[in-house]
């Protein structure tokens, strides 16, 4: 075509221009430029983990909240009144209007805010234009505009707490008509609009960074970076933005079309409701079923967004650090790429007690339980991947280890939940916070911080204190287990989650014990993070300076920049890649870093 | 396809230093925007869709439809306003594509009168959105009412209407930024800013965005006013 | 006082650890890098298979303090619950002994192959044959595990045997009303809009309304609608038509093995033959507290968790006396028209009335 | 310079392609609309059915003249196109299960809800509607 020529060269010239601008000025950056709005990959994604770290705190804290009811029922804490007010606290005991908010907001924190934006916008910021040898993201505005978008989101969410009527408290899943009806809920009033428009917000805030992490990776290769050459932590960001440009803006709609059910007098999801003391509405026709459909469409792609970048960190950290490649490279990739269409493809296997149509059902089993498939490759090619190495145990490492345990714990349970006949069963109770808490929250916890580990010295220079990771691995993966393993005997005993108090129970009552064991222990594995919450910031001043450029002698091109890199990454040129980024272990030398050239003796793989 | 310019079979589009689609990141991730863009239309069609399978009767388009400007209270003219909208959106759509075809020849003059006819395209269909709304308006059609019986004369939920208001609206939205997307590309190109650059690439930006409202509107024609 | 002894204690075992990890760093420093790293490694590498055999013990050690009060330790409640119970076990047969393997590998591996001067690692990047293998095994087992789903779910959601008992479950903020066919046994016409929270809790439709376009249904006449609590019969198949009044419930029979949302607008349904009465059940589980509880498993409110029916499975002859007992909920709102109110008291009809009618007039 | 010849001689092409998609668009929609009005007269719900199947199909067509030419994607490298194409794949099993499930939704409803059922085949009295119109127009004003 006509324009190619132009664009051809153009874009090559674009790409020059590029990393020469950015040395001319990032010596006169002011305060506001460098920090505030900053265009620098690096800064965003530092920014995304530190407000990421601020909600996982108050998420956290959220559950320690409730977990106090669930754990100590009897018992009255009338300090808390004090500091939380009449609303939250009432006779020294946590309300059930706070309890539910407190569940729903701790729900959508954690897997919106923290474990999507503070994970996969955190290391998709960090790593990508870092690995694949570019200067910074396609477009370094539109990655601002994200952050900023998501801090928008932040600020709205958090403003929904402090509301007359209280914030939203239907459940994270935000089903209709609960959530629609203020008259069904106090909840659903004003703390529904603005936990509506915050996530509208993330929606952008989301789309605006992946378009720019697909945009990245396809495009700002540096030369000789073919797509067999990424390390898997970029396969693994660049399937997750897949994921969540295809996915998010289904959401959207199901969220205007829910705005307009709120406000509009329309019944898309309403149909034949009496409310007491309200009367019959006039909506008919609607489903709220579809709300379901719409949600998990996004919802179930959701759970891979959050898994994904950590199933790629996990497995770039463990070659490192077992010295050796990751083995089945190609299959490595082959079960990501499984993973995110097969994702797409059984959001219904979270309603099979909606009523759906059981044949409709039959295949969503199908397709979902196919999904162990690629998940059993990558457990067993992380295992052989430690099989024959020289492990050294840096926290990353630890964390990459306890995540493989997490992930096969968790996912193992998951074959339980997919198939419908059995998911009749443990629906809706302890089963399932067991299974994704495992497999989804945890283990993606382990995989951010393993990330954090193990980059903490190319973001800031500096070495976390090991120690200090240590006791926060072993208190962490310890207490984990011990939170959510007994629940799966909840859960087989069909307790149900959401649950503000068993005691009217017959058939649950029997657990308060575990109950009471499990909040204490969630208490000391929420203090440990305050350790480790402390070690970031106390190293990011006074942590041990980094004197390597490269300390792990990791083979991936973040390690041939600069300790402190600049805006631009490279002083120089951008360096060239000639290998896949595994050669550990090969023809007896201990790495290969992808900048060396093939030498004409070395072996093939 | 030209050969010339494109790069010789033996090139290795994947290898890394260059895009493997020859196209700019720009262009990329608007494409990449208007697929996620399709899904956010997609979603609500398919709701669209669901309701109707899940109702037992709908309003027949045609009776709904069937009025046009200055006809008076009596028009029976089905699907005829609506093949000017569509028509309106078509022929603005071919304008962008000469707006994009001059860019690519640098040919200032012929940008500009092809954007002014694209925008003057889409301000008219806004115009004609913005009668048929208020007609519908005035026979008592809004957001959770609908004054129009089922085809088979059963007695109708108000999901017609919701749905039409519903993505109607959000495809006007989208004409309506489009349409301010291509004013500011006019100003942009008044002002000599492709020109410096040396490129009209964010015309051709602007165009797909455009092509794509223009797509939408042949689903959302389709599943409103046809079946 | 003890909140802030607490908080003290808190900031001290802080202060510890931080005093101790500050420590080992200059030891570190100290000793230089690549020595600590080898110390710490050991420590690391023993605490691994440590962990390894701590956590199995643990394993085992939950299983033996939860198994009892899981449901599994007594006998499923109805008959579609044993083939759960079944799928329960094959599943966990499988997946356990994965767990198992998978994570003695992992562990041991990680100690076994903790860095060594001596070990030159192994240069391992891919082998398909084995590839393929944990490719193909996982799939084979799933495919078994998929067929005897699927072939429990469609019996679930199939079809009842002919004469089952039908009952209609409605979930409201925050109860269950329940409905019988009475003597003709067909369930009634109903319509939302005429639900009157006090006297006709579903909306049948037992009178005439022009603005709605609504005429008396003669089969709601005699249904029998009754809240909280259900009555079933053992041993014969019982069909729930499930739907919700306001928003979206769950019928949750754990002991039956069985759950349905009851969503508003859309009837689901959901069948099962009880194996034991209540009676029965409060032998086998050895307490006589027990109840089959409907729990609601479906976030619907601030409520939620209080949102508690009782199933009654009774013998035959129970039913038919409680059955007997039961006045259709039609003669509840219009006592005028029950016989046995006619012949009494006169005055007491016409005062009934004029509450009935006063109550339409509000409509 | 051979450069521009080159480029001229492309957008005489260009603009001839742009004309022949925009005819063929032009007729598309025109048999669009003929099979609309030719559907108004039939009741048959299965010819009715038919034609509705006939128009989604013309409507793919117009879909893939205005991506193909008008967004330029069918000159692009064939790579890009099955980026785009591929995931658009994904639309087949949403439609699919979606519309599986409404229709789901709706025999339920017809089964177990005889009110409904009875609604469904109940017709509105013409007068009624007549009567209302005016009514709502009022309330509008």
């Amino acid at each position: 075509m006509s324009n190619e020529a132009i664009l051809h060269g153009s874009s090559a010239a674009v790409h020059e221009v590029h990393g020469d601008h950015h040395h001319e000025h990032h010596h006169h950056e002011t305060f506001i430029s460098k920090y505030v709005f900053s265009q620098d990959h690096k800064m965003i994604a530092k920014q995304f983990l530190i407000t990421g770290m601020v909600w996982a705190v108050l998420g956290g804290l959220m559950s320690v909240l409730f977990r106090l009811q669930l754990g100590y029922p009897d018992a009255h804490f009338t300090w808390l009144e004090n500091i939380l007010g009449k609303f939250w606290v009432k006779d020294g005991r946590i309300t059930p209007e706070a309890y539910y908010a407190l569940v729903t907001t701790h729900g959508t924190v954690l897997v919106f805010f923290v474990l999507t934006a503070g994970l996969s916008g955190t290391f998709a910021n960090f790593l990508i234009p870092l690995q694949v040898g570019a200067r910074d993201m396609a477009s370094p505005f539109m990655n601002m505009l994200s952050y900023w978008f998501f801090f928008g989101a932040s600020v709205v969410m958090l403003s929904s707490m402090f509301v007359e009527t209280g914030p939203f408290s239907g459940g994270w899943t935000a089903y209709p008509p609960l959530s629609a009806l203020g008259s069904a809920s106090p909840g659903s009033k004003t703390g529904m609009d603005l936990w509506i428009i915050a996530m509208a917000l993330f929606v952008v805030s989301s789309l605006l960074g992946g378009l720019n992490y697909i945009a990245t990776v396809l495009n700002m290769r540096t030369k000789g970076m073919s797509m067999t050459r990424l390390p898997l932590t970029i396969w693994a960001l660049f399937f997750t933005a897949v994921l969540g440009v295809l996915s998010f803006p289904v959401l959207l709609s199901g969220f205007i079309l829910l705005i307009f059910d709120r406000n509009f007098g329309t019944s898309f999801y309403l149909s034949d409701i009496f409310v007491n003391g309200v009367g019959a509405l006039p909506n008919e026709g609607g489903s709220a079923i579809l709300f379901q459909h719409l949600f998990w469409f996004l919802g179930h792609p959701e759970v891979y967004i959050i898994l994904l970048p950590a199933m790629g960190m996990v497995s770039e950290i463990l070659s490192v650090n077992s010295r050796k490649p990751i083995f089945g490279y190609m299959a490595m990739i082959g079960s990501l790429f499984a993973i995110a269409i097969l994702a797409f493809l059984v959001w219904a296997h979270h309603m099979f007690v909606t009523g759906l149509n059981p044949f409709l059902g039959s295949i969503f089993v199908l397709l979902t339980l196919l999904i162990a498939v690629p998940s059993a490759i990558k457990v067993f090619n992380w295992l052989t991947t430690l099989w024959r190495g020289n492990i050294r145990f840096t926290p990353g490492m630890m964390f990459a280890i306890g995540f493989v345990s997490l992930f096969i714990s968790g996912g193992l349970t998951g074959i339980w939940l997919g198939n419908s006949a059995l998911d009749i069963h443990l629906h809706d109770t302890y089963f399932v916070i067991a299974h994704f808490h495992i497999v989804m929250g945890v283990a993606s916890m382990f995989g951010m911080f393993a990330g954090i580990y193990h980059w903490y010295p190319k973001m800031y220079g500096r070495h976390l204190n090991n120690t200090l990771g240590y006791i926060h691995f072993w208190i962490t993966i310890a207490g984990a287990y011990l939170i959510f393993w007994p629940m799966h005997y909840e859960g087989l005993a069909g307790m149900p989650r959401r649950y503000y108090d068993y005691s009217i129970w017959e058939s649950f009552k029997q657990f308060g014990d575990l109950n009471r064991f499990i909040s204490t222990v969630a208490m000391i594995v929420f203090a440990t993070q305050l350790l480790f919450l402390f070690n970031f910031f106390y190293s990011i001043f006074k942590g041990r300076k980094v004197t390597a450029k490269n300390p792990y002698n990791s083979n991936t091109l973040e390690w041939t920049t600069p300790i402190r890199p600049g805006h631009g990454n490279w002083p120089g040129e951008i360096p060239e890649v000639y290998r896949w980024a595994y050669d550990y272990g090969k023809d007896g030398r201990e790495f290969i870093p992808q900048t060396e050239p093939v030498g004409a003796d070395e072996s093939h793989h | 396809m030209s050969t010339s310019t494109t790069a010789p079979v033996t090139t290795k589009w994947w290898s890394g230093g260059k895009s493997p689609f020859n196209v700019e990141y720009g262009k990329l991730m608007m494409w990449y925007f208007l697929m996620s863009d399709a899904f956010t239309f997609g979603a609500f069609l398919i709701a669209y869709g669901t309701t109707r399978f899940a109702t037992a009767g709908w309003p027949n388009p045609n009776e709904v439809f069937k009025s046009y400007p200055f006809a008076g209270e009596n028009a029976n003219a089905p699907l005829v306003f609506v093949s000017i909208m569509t028509f309106i959106l078509i022929i603005s759509s071919v304008t962008m594509v000469l707006a994009v075809k001059a860019g690519q020849e640098m040919n200032k003059k012929a940008v500009v009168n092809n954007l002014i006819l694209t925008i003057i395209g889409g301000l008219a269909f806004l115009s004609c959105q913005a009668w048929e709304w208020t007609h519908l308006f005035h026979e008592g059609a809004w957001w959770g009412r609908n004054p129009f019986i089922n085809a088979d004369g059963t007695q109708s939920t108000t999901n017609f209407t919701n749905f039409f208001f519903t993505i109607t609206g959000f495809h006007g939205f989208h004409v309506f930024s489009g349409v301010i997307i291509n004013i500011v590309m006019l100003i942009m190109t008044l002002m000599d800013k492709f020109e410096q650059r040396g490129h009209y690439l964010m015309i051709e930006k602007a165009g797909l965005y455009w092509h794509f409202v223009d797509l939408v509107w042949v689903f959302v024609f389709t599943c409103f006013y046809l079946i | 006082m003890t909140m802030y002894l607490i908080l003290a204690v808190i900031v001290l075992v802080f202060l510890i650890i931080f005093q101790i990890s500050k420590a080992a760093e200059y030891v570190a420093v100290l000793k230089g890098e690549e020595q600590n790293r080898k110390n710490t490694n050991k420590v690391n590498g023993f605490l691994m298979v440590s962990f390894l055999v701590v956590g199995l013990i643990g394993v085992w050690y939950c299983n033996k303090l939860f198994f009892g009060k899981t449901l599994l330790a007594v006998d499923s409640a109805s008959v579609q619950g044993e083939r759960v119970d079944s799928m329960l076990w094959i599943t966990l047969t499988v997946t356990g002994v994965v767990f198992i393997i998978t994570q003695i590998l992992l562990f041991w591996f990680a100690y076994k192959y903790q860095e060594s001067d001596k070990r030159k690692v192994f240069y391992f990047p891919h082998n398909n044959k084995l590839e393929v293998l944990w490719t193909v095994v996982p799939a084979i087992f799933l495919t078994v595990l998929v067929v005897i789903g699927l072939r429990n779910w469609f019996y679930f959601t199939g079809e009842p045997p002919k004469g089952a008992q039908e009952i209609e479950v409605t979930g409201k903020q925050f109860g269950w009303i329940f409905r019988y066919p009475g003597n003709d046994g067909v369930f009634g016409k109903k319509y939302y809009k005429v639900i009157d929270a006090g006297t006709n809790s579903l909306g049948l439709i037992w009178q005439d309304n022009a603005d709605l376009n609504l005429k008396d249904d003669p089969a709601t006449h005699d249904d029998i609608v009754a809240e909280q609590t259900m009555y079933i019969v053992k041993g014969k198949p019982v069909k729930l038509i499930i739907g919700s009044r306001d928003v979206i419930h769950d019928v949750g029979l754990s002991h039956f093995r069985l759950k349905a949302d009851a969503v508003p607008g859309i009837p689901t349904t959901m069948w099962f033959t009880p194996k034991y009465t209540t009676e029965e059940m409060k032998k086998i589980t050895n307490n006589p507290n027990f109840q089959y509880e409907i729990s609601c498993d479906q976030m619907c409110g601030n409520g939620h968790y209080s949102m508690k029916g009782v199933i009654q499975v009774v013998t035959q002859e129970e039913y038919d006396v409680w059955m007997a007992k039961q006045k259709p909920y039609y003669l509840a709102a219009f006592p005028e028209k029950d016989p046995s109110n006619q012949k009494t008291d006169s005055t007491k009809t016409t005062a009934a009335t004029t509450v009935a009618s006063s109550l339409i007039a509000k409509k | 310079m051979e450069h521009t010849a080159h480029i001229e001689h492309h957008a005489e092409d260009g603009k001839k392609e742009v004309m022949r998609v925009t005819l063929i668009l032009t007729v598309l929609t025109l048999v669009e609309l003929a099979l609309g009005f030719w559907m108004m007269k039939i009741e048959a719900q299965g010819t009715r059915l038919m034609i509705k199947g006939v128009i989604v199909i013309l409507m793919m067509a117009k879909a893939f003249y205005i991506v193909g030419y008008f967004m330029h994607l069918k000159h692009e490298i064939r790579n890009m196109i099955m980026t785009i194409v591929v995931p658009l794949l994904l639309f087949v099993w949403f439609i699919g299960a979606f519309l599986y499930d409404g229709n789901s939704f709706k025999n339920l409803r017809m089964t177990y809800d005889s009110h409904k059922k009875e609604m469904s085949t109940k017709k509105v009295e013409k007068k009624e509607e007549v009567k209302e119109t005016p009514e709502v127009k009022k309330a509008v004003e």
